[in-house]
């Protein structure tokens, strides 16, 4: 069973960018399931939302603690969380930042990926530069980074939970796919 | 005694699976409650209606010739057809039973 | 058709698949995007139901009675301070045998406000005359939704299914919805044996009532309530036929052979399994059993599971304060009468949303396998200093 | 016998209402001119004692008896039950009493309105907790003796108007009404009846007992508290305020007051008080009739 856990601020979309991950896993023929971090979620404050993703039944029902995979919608984040906490040996964390993984400056028993995923959705029009709207590109990013769901798959569930630009959403999922190499 | 319109009702299984009513309370006489009773006197009667209007037990009705009539089986004597009848034609009268 | 949804949804979904024809609900997190999805239902015109949004619970139940009267099927969706303020009207719905059915959301009662799962919200409604399920999973709460209109119109008792906040309510997974041409079959359009239609004549509901009959209307409920426990059998044997889906009242996992056994509900009946497979790897001969419903109490199937067990544990996620955990006291309670009484231990856990996890279980489950009860209650994961 | 009301009768005889019971008349008339195709939501109040003992009843159309703060919600279940099977034909009304209107049910009530639910929503008005035994309620008015507002320390605070409230709501048509003016009740029923949408009376409804009076001075009492101008007959509808009875000149409230054991401790001041609070509320009043009927009157007559 994979465990994933995405950080992100409060208005987002990380909750509903799971619900959408886990969508295109199940439809990947994956048992899944996702949820937000449980309590009142209000804007700007950080927020974490989490998907298990496995080829049997899933029984936990209960909170992820030791994910193999961390992703970061937002680098600012990382100043005021430790997003690496419980992070697997061996696991991955996925940055939404304009650096090189090495200028991050993460240290520990994990790989490290950056994507632009800011300037890709801002090029595809989604949201503005104050206010990018990333969390269907780092969808994409997460994608390629876990291996646990195919691309187009991903891409039809986003179009489909998108609530306007469904195409441009799921193109830049594409490209964040496309510009990492793990 | 009770009347017609009583339901006799034994155990259980006599009643609804809901508390659904299931007579009338015309079952229940309430002529008993009076210690007075309206008399009326036609001759003064214009037929206006104004007793059979204003009873609050729905107990006065009309005979054949038009002049009301009071059903003491159910009239409870509370004397408001007397006080309202403006030809001052409704007596209340002492019950003797 | 298999869409990945929150257990929210799935009740929305369950309660459009069921026909629900008057849905009357006011808004209280963790339920909200119940009433958001059923609002949107009937916006589309997908649902074909009258969305009362009243200005309270208590108003939401009592518009619920009022359509269950008037002979449509009714339903509504609240969690914690909602079902409180709808108390009194859970005891009407009840009392008019209506059946109604509600989703309630279990979520820890204020104050301090807190909106994270926990039972007590519902366990002090056991004795309203409601029929209670316990859920485990998304996919049993849009089949309970299902299940219960058909239960609840039988017996002529109101339903309500519980799902915990967060665990299920917010968490997405795949569910079934069953193709609505064969829930139809499953679940025929609401007859009831009595309306308000004036042109059916001219009954009152619920008159006043002196100590002649009140005695033998309770009887009713009684009766009702016990009859209920065979017809959700029955009708959860059919769904399990025509849908391919099935939920024992009391269900047994790793039950059969086990020496210890652990009584869970809800989500923790999920969590349990894993507990009892880490549990069987130790050596430990343990099992676990789910019981689905508070009211009626399966009594007979909790002593058959029992039998012959060496221990039993029973995790609640709620506390009757004064006394002990509510299921705890329902199990001790109808093996009273058993000529050999296993021991039994009495857990509370995940109060207020605490997680309980796996180790958390397994470390319930060790307790039980290794001593006997010295207190009614072992409080797990209390920062107890 | 002349008849001015209709002589189709929905309520039996043999209540459980006291002798000379106001409130028995108003369903009565209520339901003459409603007819059989009415359902009734009664919380609790008189009705709910007056109806009769299970497993009896004595109105001659269905009747739900509901918790006591939801006449209102349970309508609206009712109706939208009705509904959502076909039936847009059936009335339904709630019939509720003061304390159950005005103090516990406005909420419901409130919602109702707002929502716009089609539904006749009338308090019968005897101006305390009769059902219970004479406990004040938000609608009692300034004066009024009862057990819980003894002589002593009568109660010092004024009614609460209701029919205003429900106006405030942008209500469909609201209306007063009194059992002793039954041709102008039923009147406005059957008006009621017609329109699709929310609406509210309240109908002056006297106890006996509450208002420590004979039985006999049931409707007497009423008519004295139209003609003193204590109780005006009036009707918003769309928002058009209108008049239905104005005495040529008021009565002295001394007369209404003085006709009643629960009014008896006021000394002259007092009823000084009363008046004024009469002629104050009448001013409003012919205000808000000249008022709305220049705002919308034109629009009001379109439509």
């Amino acid at each position: 069973m994979i465990e994933i856990r995405f950080h992100g601020r409060g208005g987002q979309g990380a909750a509903s960018g799971c619900t959408v991950f886990a969508d295109a896993a199940f439809r990947g023929g994956k048992r899944v399931q996702a949820f937000p971090m449980f309590g009142v979620e209000r804007r700007g404050a950080p927020v974490a939302s989490f998907v298990r993703i496995s080829d049997t039944e899933i029984r936990a029902r209960h909170n992820i603690y030791t994910p193999d995979h961390v992703i970061v919608l937002s680098e600012t984040l990382m100043s005021t969380i430790d997003c690496t906490e419980g992070l697997k040996p061996g696991g991955t964390i996925t940055v939404n930042s304009a650096k090189s993984p090495g200028e991050l400056g993460l240290k520990g028993d994990f790989k490290v990926y950056t994507v632009d995923a800011t300037r890709i959705s801002i090029e595809h029009g989604l949201g503005s530069i104050t206010s990018p709207i990333v969390n269907t590109a780092m969808l994409g990013a997460a994608a390629k980074v876990t291996g646990q769901a195919d691309i187009e798959l991903l891409m039809q569930c986003i179009r489909e939970a998108a609530p306007s630009k469904p195409d441009a959403n799921a193109d830049a999922a594409k490209d964040t796919y496309d510009a990492i190499t793990p | 005694m009770p009347n017609k319109h009583y339901i006799p009702l034994k155990n259980i299984n006599d009643i609804p699976t809901m508390a659904k009513t299931l007579g009338t309370m015309l079952v229940n006489e309430t002529g008993s409650w009076r210690n007075v009773r309206p008399v009326i006197s036609n001759e003064a009667c214009i037929q206006c209606g104004i007793c059979w209007k204003y009873c609050p037990d729905m107990s006065i009705s009309e005979d054949e010739e038009g002049f009301p009539v009071v059903n003491l089986v159910y009239c409870k004597g509370c004397g408001v057809c007397a006080a309202e009848c403006p030809k001052d034609c409704i007596e209340m009268v002492e019950e003797v039973r | 058709m298999k869409k990945v949804l929150t257990g929210n949804h799935a009740v929305s979904y369950g309660s459009m698949l069921a026909r629900a024809e008057v849905v009357a609900a006011y808004p209280i997190t963790p339920q909200t995007q119940i009433v958001e999805k059923i609002s949107e239902l009937c916006a589309d015109g997908v649902m074909d139901a009258k969305f009362i949004k009243v200005e309270s619970e208590h108003s939401a139940m009592a518009a619920c009675i009022g359509a269950s009267a008037a002979g449509a099927r009714a339903f509504t969706a609240t969690s914690a301070q909602g079902l409180a303020l709808m108390d009194e009207m859970l005891h009407w719905a009840a009392h008019a045998r209506l059946p109604v059915v509600l989703a309630n959301i279990n979520r820890s009662m204020a104050p301090p406000w807190t909106i994270w799962t926990d039972q007590n919200d519902t366990i002090s409604r056991r004795d309203t005359g409601w029929i209670q399920y316990y859920c485990e999973s998304n996919q049993e709460v849009t089949d309970s939704v299902i299940q219960a209109f058909k239960v609840a119109e039988q017996v002529e008792l109101p339903a309500m299914l519980v799902l915990d906040s967060f665990y299920l309510s917010h968490t997405s997974e795949p569910v079934d919805l069953a193709d609505i041409a064969l829930v139809d079959k499953y679940l025929p359009k609401y007859q009831a044996k009595h309306d308000l239609d004036p042109a059916k004549g001219h009954p009152a509901y619920g008159a006043l009532c002196n100590d002649e009959w009140y005695y033998e209307l309770q009887i009713k409920m009684q009766w009702a309530m016990e009859k209920a426990l065979d017809v959700i059998i029955a009708e959860d044997a059919l769904f399990g036929e025509m849908f391919g889906r099935s939920y024992p009242v009391v269900e047994g996992y790793r039950a059969d052979d086990a020496e210890y056994l652990v009584f869970v509900s809800s989500t923790i009946a999920s969590t349990a399994k894993d507990a009892v497979d880490r549990a069987r790897a130790e050596g430990i001969k343990a099992g676990s059993a789910k019981v689905r419903l508070l009211r009626p109490f399966p009594k007979p199937q909790i002593r058959k599971i029992a039998k012959g067990k060496k221990r039993l544990g029973v995790i609640d996620r709620n506390i009757s304060y004064g006394s002990e955990g509510a299921f705890y006291t329902e199990i001790k309670s109808c093996l009273y009468h058993e000529l050999q009484r296993p021991e039994i231990h009495g857990f509370i856990a995940g109060l207020g949303g605490r997680d309980v996890t796996v180790d958390a279980v397994y470390e319930m489950i060790k307790i039980t396998a290794g001593r006997s009860p010295e207190t009614d209650i072992n409080w797990q994961g209390a920062k107890l200093a | 016998m002349k008849y001015s009301i209709p002589t189709e009768e929905y309520v039996t005889s043999g209540t459980v209402a006291c002798q000379g019971c106001g409130a028995v008349l108003a369903l009565r008339y209520a339901l003459k001119a409603l007819g059989p195709d009415t359902v009734l939501s009664v919380p609790a109040c008189c009705w709910s004692v007056i109806d009769g003992p299970f497993p009896y009843s004595s109105t001659l159309v269905p009747l739900f008896h509901t918790a006591f703060e939801t006449a209102a919600a349970a309508a609206s279940g009712i109706r939208n039950g009705f509904a959502i099977r076909g039936n847009d034909h059936t009335t339904v009304m709630a019939w509720a009493g003061d304390g159950g209107t005005v103090d516990i049910g406005i909420q419901a009530l409130s919602g109702a309105v707002e929502r716009d639910e089609d539904i006749i929503y009338v308090c019968y008005d005897n101006e305390a907790y009769m059902n219970t035994g004479i406990q004040r309620s938000g609608s009692t008015p300034w004066g009024a003796w009862t057990t819980t507002t003894p002589v002593r320390h009568f109660k010092k605070e004024e009614k609460k108007d209701m029919v205003e409230i429900m106006a405030a709501h942008g209500i469909r048509y609201t209306a007063t009404a009194c059992v002793s003016h039954a041709e102008d009740f039923v009147k406005k029923m059957k008006k009621a009846k017609q329109i699709r949408g929310t609406k509210y009376l309240q109908v002056f409804a006297s106890c006996p007992p509450g208002w420590k009076m004979q039985s006999e001075d049931s409707i007497k009492a009423l008519r004295l508290a139209v003609q003193t101008g204590i109780w005006p007959l009036y009707e918003v509808e769309n928002g058009v305020y209108k008049i239905n009875h104005k005495p040529k000149e008021f009565k002295p409230v001394e007369e209404y007051l003085k006709l009643q054991g629960r009014f008896r401790h006021l000394k002259p001041e007092d009823v000084e008080h009363v008046t004024r609070w009469r002629d104050r509320r009448w001013k409003l009043l012919e205000a808000k009739v000249a008022m709305t009927r220049e705002l919308y009157g034109a629009e009001a007559a379109e439509t």
